[in-house]
């Protein structure tokens, strides 16, 4: 158990993983806070994909918008941009897994100090060892940059950046770069690298709600929008 | 070749016991929905399902969990998004009623392309080092391990399309096409519910999703009122 | 070496061929003799498929119909039927590769008893053991039936039709049929069945020019068109 | 993103020694003349060249040979069909002055499938039994044989289509589609030799052949005029 932070809102999580993605690139955005990520990229020259099989997804659909035939990967009736084209679901994830998603944004129940992260199953919660999974492991091995987005803790306190995840894996040594609430942690070969600081709070704050030994960049600064 | 067949019963009729039958949609979208309905009212159990959830926007999947006719799933997104809620597929397989195989997505969709296209398996690097690895060959090529995968090749799929000319070219809409091409190819007899179907030569040849050499059956229907969630079923 | 035989000409073993081939169904028909069975297939129910990527082809384009960008897998010009559709090279030969061609017409150099063929490499012919097999090696094991049309012997009087090939091999044990000028053999389970001779041929006739003992077909009769 | 190159020589400049580089094109069909012709211009040797065929209707092909830029080729169709005549390739290939891998067509372009989608190697029937089966794992799935075959990724990819949009998504026309889509994907960079360019939004979002994800650089070429043959390289 780590102490209590406030930190950054989800949306200001969202607006530092958007400054994260260059232009240029392709992405993917999974449920939760990844969603949030697109409402930052208005003007950016950035394309969203979506697992079930489209290109250049725009915002979600409003009143007269919505078509039940145009959904994004979370079933959200969604719109399309100029430049969108559709394709079916073997065609995106042999380009999710065939390495062409520069960037791919996920949530997490846990991450580990070597990458590592769990997000589909909680033992105990479904039968059996079941659960979810989606496309969140082709997501996950197949982005050339993964970022995860969480919050530091779990809201009972336990700590989710951990030494060894102790649930069942999505994948291992996947992440690039965690986002939370309170920091934004390289994973380095060494590693994890902390290299921003939320508002208000030192680098012994991050590290008391972090299980693994956290390097402190020589550079550590507060996060920036 | 013209593939209409006036009734859909007549469609589905030779679907057997035990049989593994492919349904294609992505929670909401693009669900055969008619033949699901019909497919419950046939007396036909032991069924194996491939569908990406069981009973989560597909819901008239749910019938036929509640007649007890499936015996196993293939699926990648089986669970309500909430644990709190519990789907009939959940309670079945809580008390052991039912089994389920479960697949990543990507994982899932490769199988079922490579039954269609003569490829009894293949190497991926999806599920490496997690309990999806468990009983599976892993190899590695240039230094990096990959489990073998294994094709699905059904014995039926169902698929729902937006346009089709009577043999069998078909033309999906939007982000309705997902699963249902490569379930499709991968089965031995796909039936399409169609929402309109015209002459050979009035689609666009250079736009067929899905060849008609991959659909024997076709089966007329009306567009489907459907709401995009994955929260609550439709209201009867 | 063998007799000489005349037996039935290629348009005629075309039209045997295209006999052979049930209304509904889906054929690819390879370089050579085979490519004359589509000139006798008009009013029927069969679709053409071609490894280029189309299915539904129509007859080799004439004048002003011939489009750059539309060839047949011998690059001949060709037209398009009501129906016919485009699709890649990875299409194409997943369809023929997952048995999805319901007769593939072949050409040969030689056929063994047990269903062996080779038709693409003569040892001598080209540098190593190299040649252009181009996708004679997938239809022949994807094909639900494969015919083999050929002309029963060479034109040195070397026989064709051999206990076991001499040349690389195009596959093991993939053909159904042999249609030749001077016969029709079954590639049966128990070894060749004569079921059809030319006109003013005798079993006798076609096994003095045939290596494998034919099993002659009780109902052996006249080939029929 | 605008993909557009305004110079066909500044869109390879980047090519180098020891390149793999996919030719997309059947026979005379969807070849990319301009990048290929580009190509034999640069001073860059050692090349793998993978595509059907080895100056056999691709006749731009012959210069690089020509040239002797070529080290190794990939293919699957590599002469002419009568031996009687002989191309450049046959004769260096004669004079083990190039190395062949010789593939089955099936083979092929699956190689370059897997490779753009991130399958490092898969089980074919194709070639089970014959010389192609020579130093491959064989291995029994379901009681038949298949061979195991590895992915194909060049390091660039030339194709030639009929219209894109400046972002890179791509159409093709008729059979000139062939190799040239999965090469695309495969490979590490593509540049598209293209008759029309158009803005985002006026392609048909429902009937592109290539997602512009696969597609690096676009050049705006005239149409060429193709005479359909392998029997003569064009008169110059």
């Amino acid at each position: 158990m780590g102490k209590k932070f406030e930190g950054i809102s989800r949306e200001l999580m969202a607006l530092r993983i958007a400054n994260e993605i260059p232009d240029g690139s392709y992405a993917n955005l999974g449920i939760g806070i990844p969603t949030l990520v697109s409402n930052w990229t208005e003007g950016r020259d950035i394309v969203f994909e979506t697992e079930i099989g489209m290109l250049n997804t725009g915002p979600l659909a409003m009143g007269g918008e919505v078509d039940q035939d145009l959904i994004n990967a979370s079933c959200q009736p969604i719109t399309e941009l100029p430049g969108a084209c559709y394709f079916s679901e073997a065609e995106s994830f042999a380009m999710i897994r065939g390495g062409y998603m520069d960037v791919a944004v996920l949530g997490a129940f846990q991450v580990s100090a070597k990458g590592d992260f769990c997000g589909w199953n909680i033992p105990g919660q479904r039968p059996g060892h079941t659960g979810n999974i989606g496309g969140s492991m082709d997501l996950a091995v197949g982005a050339k940059k993964l970022i995860i987005a969480i919050e530091h803790t779990m809201k009972t306190g336990e700590l989710k950046i951990l030494d060894e995840c102790t649930y069942p894996l999505t994948a291992k040594g996947a992440v690039d770069l965690i986002v939370t609430n309170l920091a934004v942690i390289e994973v380095a070969k060494e590693g994890l690298l902390l290299k921003e600081v939320a508002s208000g709070l030192t680098p012994e704050d991050i590290q008391s709600v972090t299980e693994p030994k956290l390097i402190i960049s020589p550079d550590v600064k507060e996060i920036e929008f | 070749m013209d593939k209409e067949y006036p009734d859909i019963n007549k469609a589905i009729e030779d679907v057997f016991d035990g049989a593994s039958i492919a349904l294609g949609g992505f929670f909401s979208c693009g669900n055969p929905v008619y033949l699901t309905t019909a497919l419950s009212k046939l007396d036909v159990k032991n069924l194996i399902i491939i569908a990406m959830t069981m009973g989560i926007g597909n819901w008239e999947l749910n019938e036929l969990l509640r007649n007890r006719q499936i015996k196993k799933a293939i699926c990648n997104y089986p669970f309500f998004r909430s644990v709190s809620r519990r789907s009939i597929f959940e309670e079945q397989l809580r008390a052991g009623e039912i089994e389920c195989e479960l697949t990543p997505m990507g994982t899932f969709i490769e199988r079922l392309r490579a039954g269609g296209a003569g490829i009894p398996a293949f190497y991926t690097p999806t599920g490496v080092g997690t309990l999806i690895a468990q009983n599976k060959e892993v190899r590695l090529c240039d230094g990096k391990e990959y489990l073998l995968e294994k094709a699905i090749k059904p014995d039926f799929a169902f698929i729902h399309a937006y346009k089709a000319d009577r043999t069998g070219n078909i033309v999906f809409r939007k982000t309705a096409r997902n699963y249902n091409p490569e379930m499709a190819k991968a089965a031995k007899v796909t039936i399409a519910e169609v929402e309109n179907i015209v002459e050979p030569g009035e689609l666009n040849q250079e736009m067929i999703h899905l060849p008609g050499i991959y659909v024997q059956r076709l089966v007329k229907v009306d567009r489907p009122q459907i709401e995009a969630t994955i929260e609550k079923p439709p209201e009867k």
